[in-house]
């Protein structure tokens, strides 16, 4: 039986194949490495596709102004598929092979959670695109994120409610990782924000129909708002079963959705009058003048819809903001040791990125606060700025 | 108490008659060949994208509904000329791991030919709900239910009726006697992949305006299908279209009165319990084995 | 060949009043039989006239509708074949169920399943870390299955794949797996089916052979001169029914017996030629 | 043609001098991680293989066992203070039982019937791991603490890459033993033909319960690896597709062949790191090796291969074997 040598065999064209990526091969001046571990494809797609989108497209645009520090950026991106086993594999690749000096990427919470301690062993910064808050607190030595966190959103919306004078609530939300992580927190901070969670109910990743859950929301008692945490295609469909239900009571989403795609996905009638927590990106155009972010997220705006004819997410914001970070801190840093660049991020004041201003420190590795996210209401077939 | 039930009932049917046509499609492969088609989802996915994609670039609904189907079929029937003939005479196991590679394969080429995003369509009569004793149903609906009811009617026209069908037929029913009274059983399998394509597209084509579509849509379906199929018996296509709406049914019942939680659990209990009472499914042949 | 000389007490297998519906159709209806230890017993009768059917039921693959199975006086009209099998029951197949995907050999050291003992937790621990207990097994067993082969005439073809034995040599492959039991009572199913007249001859010598060690041997067959030679008593059913009992000189005299098989218009040609193996498969 | 026992042995040096070899040609620990985790996967295909290849069983939902196994180390440590390794075994006899009582009645039930019994027990695992968030972490999954062997915190892909090793080749001696013992035996008897093992005196139900209970005992283990390698699990690892995965890996490396499950492994772990070269192609590009694998080497990659070597016309299927051959 030839069952060895075969398998010997296999093994190795595996390794030849592995090694002819392009990390080993262009080495135009010493460029610097940069890592990316997306979920292009898969459950997540909604939101890895548009960070891949993005990180692609600035680095192309760094690299043909000059690169950073007379250096070009080379980047590195493999899909997770949302499979956070795969991330894993993934993260230790560029670690290993690739020899990255930093990471940004990681989209969904439980890839960037299985990835960290890859890089927090390797010391390499890891700039994390996912939202949950258990990635930052407490916050590791070279872990970082972008987005708001899910309890952020909570807040926000909550706050929302009761300034309209309401406090009964129904939660829906998506089984996946972002509905669950952000129901939780939801829940968690409900009781300080004055706010009572009467019904609660959940739906699949790729469920259809949402009727029964709504139809049991309308049912609960003196029910004032409904809540949807989740992201991708489930909340356009509960959109659409609250209008269908004729549900009469305010509909609040999460900044999972915040694009103008969700729109179109729900339809603008059915749609009228969502509230979501956004980042500025969401309503660009309507920030006035003096707004310190109107210039970062309406030129990241134009550049992206120019490149690929479809509507910006909060998602490629956070990847914006997520290598902007990193190329500030190389820039200030002047360096690509790890302990170095981390200690650079970990300075970075005042950034103003496409999510909000961004202020981190030793014991804050996000750097935002509520006043980055934005009330935004659908009015007319578009996200329209609530109040203030 | 009863609008809320018929809103259960008329969500649960919808969802169940797009199960429905799924486990069709598996049933009309499994009868000419043993195997369970696992690209069935991914037809679906096509039937829905290409109608997307084409009312995008200025095709009006229906032709480009007509066109997605056609194309589809063509998929399919590519499927079994270049992936499922090839590999005659290899076991079912076989088979269904090329059915397997071939989904990820569609999967893989949609995501470059379309894109990753979702994608919806109008509602062919408006999305204006018709109420309906307290309950609010959507004009989609109904299109879904007749679309399913008119597809199963010509499919079983076609299997009374029609020698072709005849053939289908003979085939399902003993594949070695089928073979010695002069069916091209190879011919039967390549029009099964052909109709259970078009079928799968056109399921598509009409619940893309209730559920949306985007290139990863078939797994699931898939996934549901298969149980509906097991449920009704396969190989019945009477038994796939009861199994289809009874899955759907029990996710909205589940969901419903019982727990969205674990609505997907309630269904799939209920499933198993049948098919411990059952082995063959509610529709299924049940003979004695001959030894 | 005259059968056992001790005349025993009761019978090592006896069916009493079998009958059986499927779907309202009455396969076998007050059917029955009775054979001692050392006789060779046939049953013949026209296609269709319940045969295997009878023998499916006596080996507890079907259940019967009415009627009681004794094995060795031991009622075991419920049992299933495992069961039986350990009471020392075997059997061979009229569609053959040869493990096709096993050489000759292992085809008969897996009928040596009873004698190896892999039926307890402690078997199975003993199997998967290979103890000494499971390779002494495996070498009986060997030993053991390789003299049967070697008795039905196929050693040569011990390391063959069954699948491409011809097929009078997997029906004798199929006799030697059920030898292999060491059983009390053996049913054969149609062994001459399809083989020419040498092989049928082996068949003969193998049967007489297996009788003579005191095995009950419950035959059915078409080759009518087979029947005659072998067997000591004739059992003939039509149509789900009895129709005569005795030896082979008084049944071939029997008009009604002459008048069925003319009916079916089969005489004693042995009734399915070089049957096709495939069909085993869809069995 | 040669013997069974040098056959057996052949595999299981070759193994050996494989797992040994093979780190001499890796340029960076990347290389240990990915072949650990081909490792891995091949332990919990080889579990499958005694179910699906040996016994003739399929299973949808073998994943659920690895949930199960990566579970109970992350949770084990948490709810009795037991050492992380300790909650191997523990998760593994966990398995077992739990095999023992699920495939009891699922046992009784067929082909494409057990296929949905099989599935239904996988989705409810992946949906008690995704549901209950407040145990389990729910869909972001829960962190395992690091192995500690006498005070030595076990960690670094090179470390695990030995353990992973380690353990296939006991996994594959351990099932290459079975198929060759009277167990092994009345499960390939009643895989070709279940009434000739009833009238044999095989005790068809009990032998399937067993292969079942190894099979799920073996991707516990697994499971327990993968996660303790990882230092974090999420429910996909007990999800549908990875079921799926592993069914391919046995039936692409030739079921009837344990060392052809670990190559099944390798092929399923291997492409997608040597794909990601083409982007966005990789997932068509990976689908399309699948199906060529199956149209041209259909009983498998390695019987398949043995078979060219042997020189023996592929086209020609074996003549009844493969029509029996209904899983």
């Amino acid at each position: 039986m030839q069952v060895p040598a075969l398998l010997r065999r296999v093994l190795l064209a595996g390794a030849a194949l592995a090694l002819a990526t392009p990390a080993g091969a262009q080495r135009s001046g010493e460029p610097i490495r940069v890592g990316a571990v997306l979920s292009v494809t898969g459950p997540a797609s909604f939101l890895g596709d548009p960070e891949d989108k993005t990180l692609r497209l600035y680095v192309n645009r760094i690299n043909g102004a000059g690169g950073v520090n007379g250096r070009q950026l080379q980047l590195t991106v493999y899909d997770d598929g949302g499979d956070a086993n795969r991330a894993r594999t993934f993260a230790t690749r560029l670690v290993e092979d690739d020899k990255v000096v930093a990471m940004v990427g990681g989209t969904t919470t439980g890839a960037t959670l299985a990835m960290r301690p890859v890089f927090e062993d390797a010391r390499v910064p890891f700039i994390s695109l996912a939202g949950g808050v258990e990635i930052v607190e407490p916050p590791q030595p070279y872990t970082f994120k972008t987005p708001h966190t899910d309890r952020m959103a909570c807040e926000k919306i909550f706050a929302d409610l009761r300034a309209r004078g309401l406090s009964r609530v129904g939660m829906i939300s998506g089984t996946d990782g972002f509905g669950a992580s952000m129901r939780g927190q939801c829940l968690r901070v409900a009781q300080a924000a004055g706010v009572t969670v009467v019904a609660e109910e959940s739906y699949g990743p790729r469920d259809s129909d949402m009727t029964p859950q709504l139809t049991r929301i309308r049912n609960a008692e003196r029910v004032e708002a409904v809540v949807n945490a989740g992201f991708g295609q489930g909340p356009a469909i509960v959109t659409r079963n609250h209008a269908q239900l004729g549900i009469r009571t305010p509909l609040y989403q999460s900044h999972g959705v915040a694009s103008r795609e969700f729109i179109s996905l729900a339809t603008p009638q059915a749609a009228e009058g969502v509230r979501l927590p956004a980042a500025a990106l969401l309503v660009a155009e309507q920030l006035p003048e003096a707004d310190p972010q109107r210039r970062v997220v309406l030129d990241y705006k134009t550049a992206f819809e120019k490149e690929f004819n479809q509507p910006v997410s909060t998602f490629g914001g956070h990847a914006y903001d997520g290598l902007m970070i990193l190329v500030e801190a190389l820039k200030r840093a002047n360096s690509t040791d790890g302990t170095r660049l981390r200690d650079a991020i970990r300075a970075t004041r005042g950034f103003v990125g496409t999510g909000g201003v961004v202020n981190m420190s030793a014991s804050d590795h996000m750097g935002l606060d509520l006043s980055a996210f934005r009330m935004v209401e659908v009015r007319g077939g578009d996200w329209r700025l609530v109040g203030n | 108490m009863v609008a809320e039930l018929l809103q259960f009932l008329v969500s649960g049917l919808t969802v169940g008659a797009v199960y429905a046509l799924v486990a069709l499609g598996f049933t009309l492969i499994y009868n000419a060949s043993d195997v369970v088609n696992f690209a069935q989802g991914e037809f679906v996915m096509l039937g829905g994208m290409v109608t997307v994609f084409a009312t995008a670039a200025g095709v009006p609904l229906p032709l480009a509904a007509f066109l997605a189907v056609l194309a589809t079929v063509a998929v399919g029937l590519l499927l079994h000329r270049l992936a499922i003939e090839p590999a005659r005479g290899a076991s079912a196991v076989t088979l269904i791991i090329i059915t397997i590679g071939a989904s990820i394969f569609l999967r893989g080429v949609a995501q470059v030919a379309f894109d990753k995003r979702f994608h919806q369509l109008p509602g062919f009569s408006g999305s204006d709900p018709i109420p309906l004793l307290g309950a609010a149903i959507l004009p989609q609906s109904f299109w879904v239910l007749g679309g399913a009811v008119l597809i199963f009617l010509g499919l079983w026209l076609f299997l009374e009726r029609t020698l072709a069908g005849k053939a289908v037929r003979a085939t399902a029913a003993n594949r070695l006697a089928a073979r010695l009274v002069g069916v091209d059983t190879a011919k039967v399998l390549a029009l099964s992949f052909g109709v259970s394509a078009g079928i799968g597209a056109a399921a598509g084509v009409l619940v893309t305006p209730i559920t949306l579509t985007s290139y990863d849509v078939g797994t699931l379906l898939a996934l549901k299908g298969f149980a509906a199929a097991m449920l009704g018996g396969m190989g019945s296509p009477l038994g796939a279209v009861v199994g289809g709406l009874m899955v759907g049914l029990l996710e909205a019942l589940g969901a419903g009165y019982v727990s969205s939680a674990y609505k997907d659990a309630v269904a799939f209990l209920v499933i198993v319990a049948v098919l411990f009472a059952l082995p063959q499914g509610l529709f299924g042949r049940s003979g004695v084995e001959r030894v | 060949m005259t059968a056992a000389s001790v005349a025993q007490p009761r019978p090592a297998l006896a069916a009493e009043g079998i009958g059986i519906s499927f779907g309202g159709i009455r396969a076998l209806d007050g059917v029955g039989f009775a054979a001692r230890a050392g006789e060779v017993l046939a049953i013949i009768g026209p296609n269709g006239a319940g045969k295997t059917t009878l023998f499916n039921i006596v080996s507890g693959v079907y259940r019967a509708t009415s009627g009681r199975v004794l094995l060795g006086g031991e009622e075991v009209t419920e049992a299933p074949p495992e069961r039986l099998a350990a009471l020392g029951l075997s059997r061979t197949f009229q569609n053959l169920q040869v493990f096709f995907r096993m050489t000759a050999l292992e085809n008969v050291m897996a009928g040596r399943h009873l004698q190896e003992r892999a039926e307890t937790a402690a078997n199975l621990l003993s199997d998967l870390f290979r103890l000494p207990g499971t390779r002494a097994r495996n070498r009986t067993t060997r030993d053991a299955a390789l003299a049967l082969l070697d008795g039905v005439g196929l050693a040569e073809h011990a390391e063959a794949p069954a699948g491409s034995l011809p097929y009078g040599a997997l029906k004798r492959l199929e006799i030697a797996r059920a030898l292999a039991t060491a059983p009390r009572v053996l049913l054969l199913d149609e062994p001459a089916a399809g083989c020419n007249p040498v092989e049928t001859e082996e068949i003969n010598r193998l049967i007489e052979g297996v009788a003579s060690r005191g095995v009950c041997v419950v035959l059915i067959e078409h080759d009518m001169k087979l029947v005659m030679r072998v067997s000591r008593r004739v059992v003939v059913l039509n149509g789900g029914r009895m129709l005569a009992e005795g030896t082979p000189g008084e049944v071939r005299r029997n008009p009604e017996v002459i008048a069925a098989y003319l009916g079916a218009n089969v005489v004693e040609e042995p009734a399915r030629p070089g049957k096709p193996p495939e069909s085993a498969a869809h069995a | 043609m040669r013997g069974r026992l040098s056959a057996r042995h052949t595999t299981l040096l070759g193994l050996a001098l494989v797992i040994a070899a093979v780190p001499w040609f890796f340029p960076s620990a990347y290389y240990f991680r990915v072949a650990a985790l081909v490792w891995v996967s091949g332990l919990a295909a080889v579990g499958l293989q005694v179910l699906m290849g040996q016994a003739g069983q399929v299973s949808l939902g073998h994943a659920g066992f690895l949930g199960l196994g990566a579970y109970a180390c992350a949770l084990g440590p948490k709810l009795t203070g037991l050492p992380v390794l300790a909650c191997l075994p523990l998760g593994a006899v966990l398995s077992g039982l739990i095999a023992f009582v699920v495939g009891r009645p699922i046992l009784r039930l067929r082909g494409h019937t057990l296929a949905v019994a099989t599935l239904g027990f996988g989705m409810l695992v992946t949906m008690v791991l995704t549901g209950e968030n407040g145990l389990t972490g729910g869909p972001d999954g829960i962190r395992i603490p690091r192995v500690e062997l006498f005070g030595w915190r076990v960690r670094g892909a090179e470390t695990w890459y030995w353990i992973a090793g380690g353990a296939l080749w006991l996994g594959v001696w351990l099932a290459l033993n079975l198929q060759d013992s009277p167990s092994g035996r009345a499960l390939a008897a009643l895989h070709d033909s279940e009434v000739a093992a009833r009238t044999l005196g095989v005790d068809v139900a009990r032998h399937k319960l067993r292969a079942f209970v190894v099979a799920a005992v073996y991707a516990s283990v697994a499971g327990s690896l993968l996660g303790m390698m990882n230092g974090f699990v999420t429910p996909d690892a007990a999800g549908f597709l990875s079921s799926i995965e592993y069914v391919t890996m046995v039936v692409i490396g030739g079921s009837a062949s344990v060392p052809g499950a670990v190559v099944g492994a390798a092929l399923l772990v291997l492409l997608p790191q040597a794909l990601t070269v083409f982007h966005e192609y990789e997932h068509a590009l990976l689908g399309l090796m699948i199906m060529l694998f199956m149209i041209f080497l259909r009983q498998g990659i390695l019987p398949g291969l043995a078979g060219l070597l042997a020189g023996r016309c592929l086209g020609a299927p074996k003549p009844v074997a493969s029509a029996g051959a209904r899983a």
